[in-house]
C-alpha cells in the first residue's frame, strides 16, 4: 500500500462509495472525460459510466437543483463545482432549496456540494474563494474542510453518508502536496463531521484553525517551541458546522489564550463567531484579548506579491501568537 | 383552474408533479389532501410544513408531489434531479414542471430546460400563462407572442392550447406526457388563460383593463366544461347538485379540522433543522416505505406524510376520479 | 407639513434624488404600475415616466446585472428586489461584479439594491429575510439599516449618492409603523454612511443594534431604568459597512458591558463580528462576557407562535440584558 | 480569431465591447493596448488591474470595452445596463456583447437576452460557437443545431455564420449592428468555430478525436483570409512581411515593456476596495473625461485608465484600421 496524495484520497472516497451504494453519484462540469479541472475524478467515468459521473452543461443552479431533486428522491448525488467561486451561481439553490429542504417538509436532502477552494496557487479574483462564511450562516446545510489526506477521504464518506446537504471544501493547495502524502487504512473508515482534532497538544495557548491554515498553524506552533520555548495547542476543527464545542470549550479552558487563524477575509469570517462564542461561554477563562489572524478585508489578488501579503501564513502568525504570549 | 387540472388529469401513479403557487388544482387532481391544504394555511402544527410556512408550499415524495418554494423558476432544476433519477432507475413515470409566464424569464427555467433536453429527461414543462405576472403584462415580460417557441431554444417539442378548455389542455398534455413517458426526452406545453382575480389577496389588480377581464371571464373554464357536460347529457341537475354537496362537505370538513387542529408550539421553534441519519429508501422502489428507513415517514413526526387525502376524506380523491372518467 | 412613514420617508428619498439627478432612475418588479409590492414608489412612474421607473421581467441576474452595466456608465440604478429574499437569485452580480468592479478596474459602480427585509409580519421563510450577514463579509459593497423614519430618507439619498454598490435594507415591519411617524426637514440632507447614533445614553451597559431592533432594545432599556433602575445606552449602528468603531469604542469604554441584539439568526451573524472585535481591542474594559440576543440558528417560521418564539424582542433582551448586569 | 476580428470590424467610436475570455482580437482591434495586455498577463503593479487580476479581465468605460468577470454569462445582464444607458441617452451607440456556446446554456445569458428583448436595447449578441465549452463537447451541452435559434426564444433576429471566414462574419454582424442601430433591439449572430488548442495551457485537450482538429485545422481562418488577399493582390509578399514586421514589432514592445513594468507593492493589498466620493461624468458625454469626475481618471492611481494602446504603441491601432478598410 502507497502514500497517497490529498487530491487522490478524495478521488478514493468517491470511487469507494459509489461501488458501496448505487445511489451516489457525480455530476459537474467537466467531471466525466475530463475528470475535473484538477483531474479528482480520473477515472470513475470509465468505472461508473456516463450516468453515473454526469458531464453537465454550464449551469450552476442546473447542476446544484438536479442534485437537490436526486436527493429528495433519496438518491446521494455529488455535485461538483469546477472552482468553488462558482457556487455564487446556484447560491439560491443551496440556501431556499437545499438547506431549509428537510425542515420544512421532512424530506431529507442527502447531497455533497464539493469543489476546490482556497489560493495561494495564483488562482486571482475567482479562483481562490474561501466560501465557508456564507453557509455558515445558513441553517440546514453542514460545513466540512479537510486539511490532511486521512481526513479528505474520511470526512467525504461521511458528508456522502449524511443525510443533510454538505458543503465539502477541499482545498487545491493542498491537493499534491508531497507532504500531505500518507497510507491510508485499507479498510472503510469515515472522519464523523462535527469532531474537532488536537493535531498538536500545548499549554499555553490554542490556535483554532481549519483547512490550509493547519500547516501553517503547526508550523509556527513548531518555531514557538524551538524559538519562545512556548507550549502552543493546534485544534483543527474539521466540521465549521456542525462545530465541536466541546473540544473547543477543553482545549481554551486550558490554555486560556486563544488565536483563531483563518484564510478567508477577516470581517464576518468563521473566526469572529468563535470570537463570541468565547467571549460569551469562557470570559472568565480568557487571560487575553482573542486574536484573530486572517485575510485583509479586500478580494482576492493575483500578482505573487499581492498573494503573498493578503495570504496568512507561519510568519504572521508567529507575530500574533508572540503579542499574544506577552499580554 | 383547466390549465393545472386538465394537466394533472393525465397522469399516471409513479408520476410526479412539482406544482407551483397557482397549482391548488394540480394538488387536488393528484390526491393532494383538503385538510392539509387548510391546516397549511391556518399554519396548524399538524400541516405538512408543522406550521413552518403557509403557502401551498407542500408535498411529499411517496405520494408524488414535490414541495416548493418562493423563489419561481428554481423548482425547474429540482424537476430535473427528480426526473434524473426516474431515468436513472429504469422507470417509464414522469415528472410534471408547471410554471407561469412570469418564471419562464428566470435563469432556473433556462437552466432548467436545457439540462432537461440534454439529458433527454422524462419531464413535461407546463407554463400557465396567465397574462399577467404580478401586476407586469406579458408585454413587459417578453417579446414573443408564444411561449410555447421558448421550447425551440432546447430542441424539445412545445405547443400553446386554450388553457380554458381542460379537454383541449388534456388533449395537448397527453402529447407530450407521451412524448416524455417513451423516452424522447422534455416536452412543454403552453396554456393561455387569465389571472381573473388579484395576484393575492391584497391586490385589487385595478392595473388589469376592465374589458380585458371581462373578455376572460366570459371565457370560464368551468362554465364551459359545465356547458359541455349539461349539453352532453352528462351533467344534470342532480348530478351538479350532488357533486356541489360533496365540494362543500369536503370544503367544511377541511375548514372545520384545520379550525379545531393546534398551533404548532413555540418551543419547537428550533427544531429539525437537520435530518436525523440512518438509510434512506429510493422514493417508489419497493418497500421505500419500510420504517428502517429516515425518509419512509415524517421523522420530525415519527407519523406517515400527511399531504395526501386519507379515508377521512378520501371523497375528493373519488371526485377527481369521477372527473377523470368523463 | 406633517409627519410621515418610514415607507414615504422612502418614496421621498427616491423622488428627490430622481429630481435632483438625471442618472438616478429605479428598476425592479412592479415597480412602476404596482407602485412596489408594498407601494413604496408609487407616483414614481407617473412622475418619472417609464424609463427611468422600469418594470423587469422576473429575473434578480438582470435587474441587477443591469444595475452594474448603467452604473458603470455613470449612472446612479436603484434595482429594487421585491423581497429582499430574492437577492439570493442575483448574489453572483453582487458579489462577484458589482463588488469587485472598482477594485479591479479602477470604474466605480454607484448603485443601490434595496428592497423590503426582516420578519414580524408573517412573512414565513421566504418573505423575512435579514440578509445583512452574507454582505457584511463581501469586501466592496457597503450596508446600511435605518430604524427611523429620518434615517430611512436620510441614507437612502446617501447611498444613491455614493460612488459605491450599496446595500440598502429597508425593514417591513417599520414601513406603516404609526410610532415612526416624523416631520422630516423640508431641505435637502444626508445621514453620512458610517455614522452610528446613541438613541438612548446610558452608563451602565451598552446594546449594540440596528433596525427593527433597536425599537426592542429602546423598549428593553426603558424596562429596565424603571424596574431595575439601571442606565442602558442604546447604539443604533445603522450602518454595517463601514462601522462606525469609534462610536462603539467610546460608548463600550464607558460602560464595559455590552449586549448585542439582532433579528438575524445568531451563529455567524454581523453580532458575531462585533463581539469578536470588542474581544480583541477592548478586552481590558469588559466587566463582563459580550452576550448577545438573536434569532436561533432555524429558518424564519410562519406560524405566529413559531414567530414570536423565533424573533426577538424587548422581553428576551430584558432576560439577557439582567443576566449581564448580574456578572 | 475570424468572429472576434470580423464582429468587432463593424463598429464604430462610441460603440462599446462587453469581451470575454476568447477575445483579446476584440480588445485589439479596438485599440486594446498589447502593453497593457503584457502587463495584466505578467501581473504588473502598473497593469489595469494593478496586478489584482491576470487575465483578459481588462478595459475601461471611456475606451468602450467592459472588464469581465470569469464567471461565463454574468457579463451579458451588464452589458444590458450599458445598453440601456445609451437608449436612455438617446444615443445611436451600440453594445457587443460576445460570448461562447458553453456560457448560452448559463441562467444570466437567458436573463439578459430576454431584458435586452423586451427593452429593445441596442445590443448584438455574437456566440462564439467553437465547438466545446472545456472538454465539454456541444451535444452535451445542447441538444439544439444552431444556437442561432436561441433567439427565436426571445424575439430578435439571429443567423448563424462559418465563424472562420472574416468577410461572412462581417457580413452577417453587420446586418445585426445595423438592426440594433436602428433601434429596432438586439440581434444575435452565432459564429461557428472551433478551439484548435486546449481550453487552456495545461490542457491538451486529447478528448478531442484528431480528424475533427485536423478538419478544423484546414479551416484556419487567417491562411483562408491570407489566401484571399494574396488572390484579391492585396497581400504581396512586401506587404505580408512589412504586417509581419509590424505585428513582431509591437508584440516585442509589449514584452518588454511589461518585462521592465514593477511587480506592484504587496503594502497596497487593502487598497482600492471602495472608490471616493464626488461627482461621476456619464460616459460617452461631452466633458466626461473632466478631472473632477470621479470616473474621469483612474483614482487608484490618478492617471488615465491605461487599457488602450496609446502613442508609443498606437501602431496596433494602425493595424487595426489596415485590416478594417480591407
Ligand atoms: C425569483 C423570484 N422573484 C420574485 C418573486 C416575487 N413574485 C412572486 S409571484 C411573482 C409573479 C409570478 O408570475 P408568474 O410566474 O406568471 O406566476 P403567476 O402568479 O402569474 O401564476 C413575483 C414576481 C418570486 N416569487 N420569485
Ligand atoms: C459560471 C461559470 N461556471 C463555470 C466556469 C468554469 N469554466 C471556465 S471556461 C468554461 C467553459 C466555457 O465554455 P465556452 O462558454 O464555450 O467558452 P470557450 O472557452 O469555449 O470559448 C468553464 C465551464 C465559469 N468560468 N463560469
Ligand atoms: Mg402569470
Ligand atoms: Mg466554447
Amino acid at each position: 500500500m502507497t502514500a497517497i496524495t490529498y487530491l487522490e484520497a478524495i478521488g478514493q472516497a468517491m470511487r469507494e462509495e459509489m461501488r458501496r451504494d448505487e445511489s451516489v453519484f457525480l455530476l459537474g462540469e467537466d467531471v466525466g472525460t475530463y475528470g475535473g479541472a484538477f483531474k479528482v475524478n480520473v477515472g470513475l467515468l470509465e468505472e461508473f459510466g456516463a450516468e453515473r459521473v454526469i458531464d453537465t452543461p454550464m449551469a450552476e443552479a442546473a447542476i446544484i437543483g438536479s442534485a437537490v431533486g436526486a436527493a429528495i428522491m433519496g438518491m446521494r448525488p455529488i455535485a461538483e463545482m469546477q472552482f468553488i467561486d462558482f457556487i455564487t451561481c446556484g447560491f439560491d439553490q443551496i440556501v431556499n432549496m437545499a438547506s431549509k429542504f428537510y425542515w420544512r417538509s421532512g424530506i431529507p436532502a442527502p447531497m455533497v456540494i464539493r469543489g476546490p477552494s482556497g489560493g495561494g496557487v495564483k488562482g486571482g479574483p475567482f479562483h481562490s474563494l474561501s466560501p465557508e462564511a456564507w453557509f455558515f450562516h445558513v441553517p440546514g446545510i453542514k460545513v466540512v474542510v479537510p486539511s490532511t489526506a486521512y481526513d479528505a477521504k474520511g470526512l467525504l464518506k461521511a458528508a456522502i453518508r449524511d443525510n443533510n446537504p454538505v458543503l465539502y471544501l477541499e482545498h487545491k493547495l493542498l491537493y499534491r502536496m508531497p507532504e500531505l502524502r500518507e497510507e491510508l487504512p485499507s479498510e472503510d473508515y469515515v472522519v464523523p463531521i462535527g469532531e474537532a482534532i488536537i493535531r498538536r497538544p500545548g499549554e499555553d495557548m490554542t490556535i483554532l484553525t481549519y483547512g490550509a491554515m493547519v500547516h501553517q498553524s503547526l508550523k509556527a506552533a513548531r518555531t514557538l517551541e524551538e524559538q519562545d520555548d512556548m507550549s502552543v495547542e493546534v485544534l483543527d476543527l474539521r466540521s465549521l458546522v456542525p462545530l465541536d464545542r466541546e473540544a473547543i470549550t477543553e482545549s481554551v479552558k486550558r490554555t486560556n489564550k486563544v488565536l483563531i487563524v483563518h484564510e478567508d477575509t477577516l470581517t464576518g469570517g468563521v473566526g469572529a463567531e468563535l470570537s463570541a462564542i468565547l467571549a460569551e461561554d469562557l470570559f472568565e477563562y480568557l487571560d487575553g484579548p482573542i486574536m484573530r489572524v486572517a485575510a485583509p478585508d479586500a478580494p482576492f489578488p493575483y500578482a505573487p506579491p499581492l498573494e503573498e501579503a493578503f495570504l496568512p501564513n507561519a510568519g504572521k502568525i508567529l507575530v500574533a501568537a508572540r503579542k499574544l504570549a506577552a499580554y | 383552474e383547466a390549465a393545472t387540472i386538465g394537466a394533472a388529469m393525465t397522469l399516471r401513479d409513479g408520476d410526479i408533479i412539482v406544482p407551483q403557487h397557482r397549482d391548488l388544482g394540480m394538488h387536488l387532481t393528484r390526491g393532494g389532501s383538503p385538510r392539509a391544504v387548510m391546516c397549511q394555511w391556518m399554519a396548524r402544527g399538524n400541516s405538512p410544513t408543522l406550521g413552518r410556512d403557509g403557502t401551498l408550499h407542500i408535498g411529499d415524495m411517496h405520494h408524488g408531489i414535490v414541495p416548493s418554494i418562493s423563489m419561481l423558476g428554481e423548482s425547474l432544476p429540482v424537476a430535473c434531479g427528480v426526473a434524473l433519477t426516474m431515468k436513472m432507475r429504469k422507470r417509464d413515470t414522469i415528472v410534471m414542471a408547471p410554471c407561469g409566464d412570469g418564471a419562464t424569464n428566470t435563469g432556473p427555467f433556462h437552466e432548467g430546460l436545457n439540462f432537461a433536453s440534454v439529458q433527454k429527461l422524462p419531464i413535461v414543462f407546463i407554463v400557465e400563462n396567465n397574462g399577467y405576472a404580478y401586476s407586469t403584462p406579458t408585454y413587459k415580460q417578453f417579446a414573443i407572442e408564444n411561449l410555447s417557441d421558448r421550447a425551440k431554444a432546447y430542441g424539445m417539442p412545445g405547443e400553446h392550447v386554450d388553457g380554458n378548455d381542460v379537454l383541449k389542455v388534456m388533449d395537448a398534455v397527453e402529447r407530450a406526457v407521451e412524448h416524455a413517458r417513451s423516452g424522447k426526452g422534455p416536452a412543454l406545453v403552453e396554456c393561455k388563460t387569465f389571472r381573473v382575480r388579484g395576484h393575492s389577496e391584497a391586490d385589487k389588480a385595478d392595473y388589469v383593463p376592465p374589458e380585458l377581464r371581462e373578455e376572460w371571464l366570459r371565457k370560464d373554464p368551468i362554465k364551459r366544461f359545465e356547458a359541455y357536460l349539461v349539453e352532453k347529457g352528462i351533467l344534470t341537475d342532480a348530478v351538479k347538485a350532488e357533486i356541489e354537496a360533496k365540494v362543500k362537505a369536503v370544503v367544511d370538513d377541511a375548514v372545520s379540522f384545520a379550525e379545531q387542529s393546534p398551533a404548532p408550539d413555540g418551543a419547537t421553534v428550533a427544531d429539525y433543522v437537520y435530518a436525523p441519519g440512518g438509510p434512506i429508501a429510493i422514493i417508489g422502489e419497493p418497500g421505500a416505505t419500510d420504517p428502517r428507513y429516515v425518509n419512509a415517514l415524517d421523522t420530525r413526526t415519527g407519523k406517515p406524510f400527511n399531504t395526501v387525502a386519507d379515508d377521512a376524506e378520501s371523497i375528493t380523491h373519488f371526485e377527481a376520479q369521477e372527473v377523470g372518467k368523463r
